[in-house]
């Protein structure tokens, strides 16, 4: 059971480094971005598959605040690119 | 002195090793201070998963390892924050006046 | 068998990224790639059984250091790349190789028996009152260290304010709040903000006898403060506020009230009067968890940007 | 009972994977940035879907359980939210190529 739920986590993670490659080669700006949010909700599947697979809920306090951070920072990333955008002086829509 | 075991704490010691390795020559040749600044924090990880290591390997008396280096760990993580948050609020604060100067006014 | 191939990929994986941005082409790009380094190395502290530390990784190192460091990346101007010769890249390179080797000698070969202070730690742990480990240490053995790290907290935002412009000195922090920014935001932020504020409470809760703590549970709560501004539903306090400085200062004079009547109730500075451990350290825990969320929210909003 | 659950449990999370998998399938052959971002957040928030359904039943603890309900819908709102902020900046960025995908 536990082995089973490990070998979920490494099938994730696997998955997850691969699109990572992908993603943070660019080329642009907003493919780099979602690089957060893939490792933001893979690193929390890890993150649960572990904690059922070692029985240990303190894993899934860790995955809960992880949760909640990676969304505040990739929220915080989009807008930063915003912002930027804003005042390059390109128009908006 | 014998070699340590082929376990998790020696497989992250190693990293934490090379990760201190290369947040290193990113500190002594990257240009621009943000680019340093990063690199400095990806050797501070490094440094601190290091200190894991050694906590990991004192565990004992049914704690998963000594909690002494994890709760300097912690003590470090909120320290680093702080240092680059200043080192951050610096290096803006010396872009807009160069950017002044640059505009030939100032504030 | 199985942990050691997951811990092996999440070592590659945090090396290949911490790697990726040093070499990363632009600042932005390297940016990324630090947040998403925080992300990994959370993987790591877990698999280290340091759940104390893999809360305060994804709280701070992957959460609020990305944040500052994209507030930079967005205003301040790429530098010039500077090229360094080949033959200094050979060199340096070298060097820090050697000093990885020297390291990973260090780690290979370890002192038998391991030196540790677990055994210490379980024997006084009763005597605070409390279950995590962690948490009496740094509220115990090494209390005055925790009480001079709030200090330095609170020193780093004086820094970080003092280096804004004379004229906005007492000033507001911060962008200007933007009415009908429109997008999802606005809304996300009225959902997440509520739901991290109970969960940011809740971590400084069980931090008391499982993994948790105020720090952790404090960047949290500066997180929600920061997001809410962000979305343009609150603007930040002008610095001078008499009531702000108050709510700063709060958790610092508790911890250093508490430390110095413990010199005449228990013979030294610090020291709790026994049978008064646990609620003594519970009140300094929640004043410092105030305390440092607005520190940590203040630092993340940088110098006053409006002259008061 | 317990090997239908046993069952239901091990098909949610392989699916999960699967879903996971699926995601990065599309990262890596997708032309351009939005259909990019298309495939990893359908992917990914159902992936971690069936994983946490699949956990479920071994939570162990009432508490646990509420715990992984909470960390999905967290992620799931998170993802939608900058799914948003990316597509709105792409479309700012590119109006003519990603006008091209809607229909």
């Amino acid at each position: 059971m536990a082995d089973a739920l490990t070998l979920a986590a490494i099938a994730v993670l696997a998955a997850v480094a691969l699109g990572l490659v992908r993603v943070l080669r660019g080329p642009s700006r907003l493919d780099r971005m979602m690089a957060v949010q893939l490792l933001g909700s893979g690193g929390v599947a890890v993150l649960a598959l572990l904690a059922v697979a070692s029985g240990t809920d303190a894993i899934l306090d860790v995955a809960l605040t992880l949760a909640l951070l990676a969304a505040f920072a990739s929220v915080a990333l989009a807008r930063a690119l915003g912002n930027a955008r804003a005042d390059g002086g390109e128009t908006g829509r | 002195m014998s070699l340590a075991p082929l376990d998790a704490a020696t497989l992250y010691g190693l990293m934490g090793a090379i990760l201190v390795g290369l947040g290193l020559y990113g500190v002594v040749l990257l240009g621009g201070f943000l680019r340093r600044l990063l690199a400095f924090n990806l050797l501070g990880g490094g440094v601190f998963i290091l200190f894991g290591i050694v906590a990991r390997r004192g565990a004992g008396a049914g704690f998963s390892g000594d909690p002494v280096p994890q709760a300097l760990v912690i003590t470090g993580i909120v320290v680093a924050f702080c240092a680059t948050a200043l080192a951050i609020t610096l290096i803006e604060r010396l872009a807009e006046e160069d950017s002044d100067d640059a505009s030939g006014g100032g504030s | 068998m199985m942990g050691l191939i997951l811990d092996g990929g999440i070592a590659l994986l945090t090396i290949g990224i911490a790697a990726w941005t040093i070499r990363a082409a632009d600042d932005f790009a390297a940016v990324v790639g630090f947040v998403a380094y925080g992300l990994v190395l959370t993987l790591a502290w877990t698999r280290l059984g340091a759940y104390d530390v893999a809360l305060t990784e994804a709280a701070i190192g992957g959460g609020a250091t990305g944040v500052i460091l994209m507030r930079a990346g967005a205003r301040v101007k790429p530098a010039p790349a500077i090229r360094p010769s080949k033959r200094a890249r050979i060199i340096v390179g070298a060097l820090c190789a050697a000093v990885a080797a020297g390291l990973s000698a260090i780690v290979l070969l370890p002192p038998q028996p391991a030196p540790s202070l677990a055994l210490e730690v379980r024997e006084h742990l009763a005597s605070t009152g409390l279950g995590n480990p962690i948490g009496g240490v740094l509220m115990a053995y090494r209390a005055a260290d925790t009480f001079l790290e709030t200090v330095v907290v609170l020193l780093a935002l004086f820094g970080v304010w003092s280096l804004g412009r004379d004229a906005q000195w007492g000033g507001r922090p911060g962008p200007a709040p933007r009415s009908g920014d429109g997008g999802a935001l606005p809304l996300f932020a009225r959902v997440l903000v509520p739901a991290g504020i109970v969960i940011g409470i809740y971590i400084v809760w069980v931090g008391a006898d499982a993994p948790g703590g105020k720090f952790q549970g404090a960047t949290i709560l500066a997180a929600m403060a920061i997001l809410a501004s962000m979305a343009g539903l609150v603007q930040a306090p002008p610095t001078s506020g008499r009531r702000l400085r108050w709510l700063l200062a709060a958790g610092p004079i508790v911890f250093v009230g508490i430390g110095l009547a413990g010199i005449p109730l228990a013979g030294a500075f610090l020291a709790y009067p026994p049978g008064f451990e646990k609620p003594l350290i519970l009140v300094i825990e929640v004043a410092l968890t105030v305390s440092l969320a607005a520190m940590l929210a203040l630092i993340v909003a940088g110098p006053p940007e409006h002259a008061p | 009972m317990n090997v239908l659950l046993g069952l239901f449990s091990t098909v949610a999370i392989v699916a999960g994977i699967v879903f996971f998998i699926a995601g990065t399938v599309g990262l890596l052959r997708f032309p351009d940035a939005l259909t990019r971002l298309h495939a990893l957040t359908k992917a990914d928030n159902l992936g971690l879907g069936l994983i946490v359904l699949g956990l479920l039943p071994y939570a162990g603890s009432l508490g646990a359980a509420l715990k992984l309900v909470v960390i999905w819908a967290l992620v799931q709102f998170a993802g939608a939210t900058v799914a948003q902020m990316i597509g709105a900046l792409a479309l700012r960025e590119h109006p003519t190529s990603a006008g091209r995908h809607r229909r």
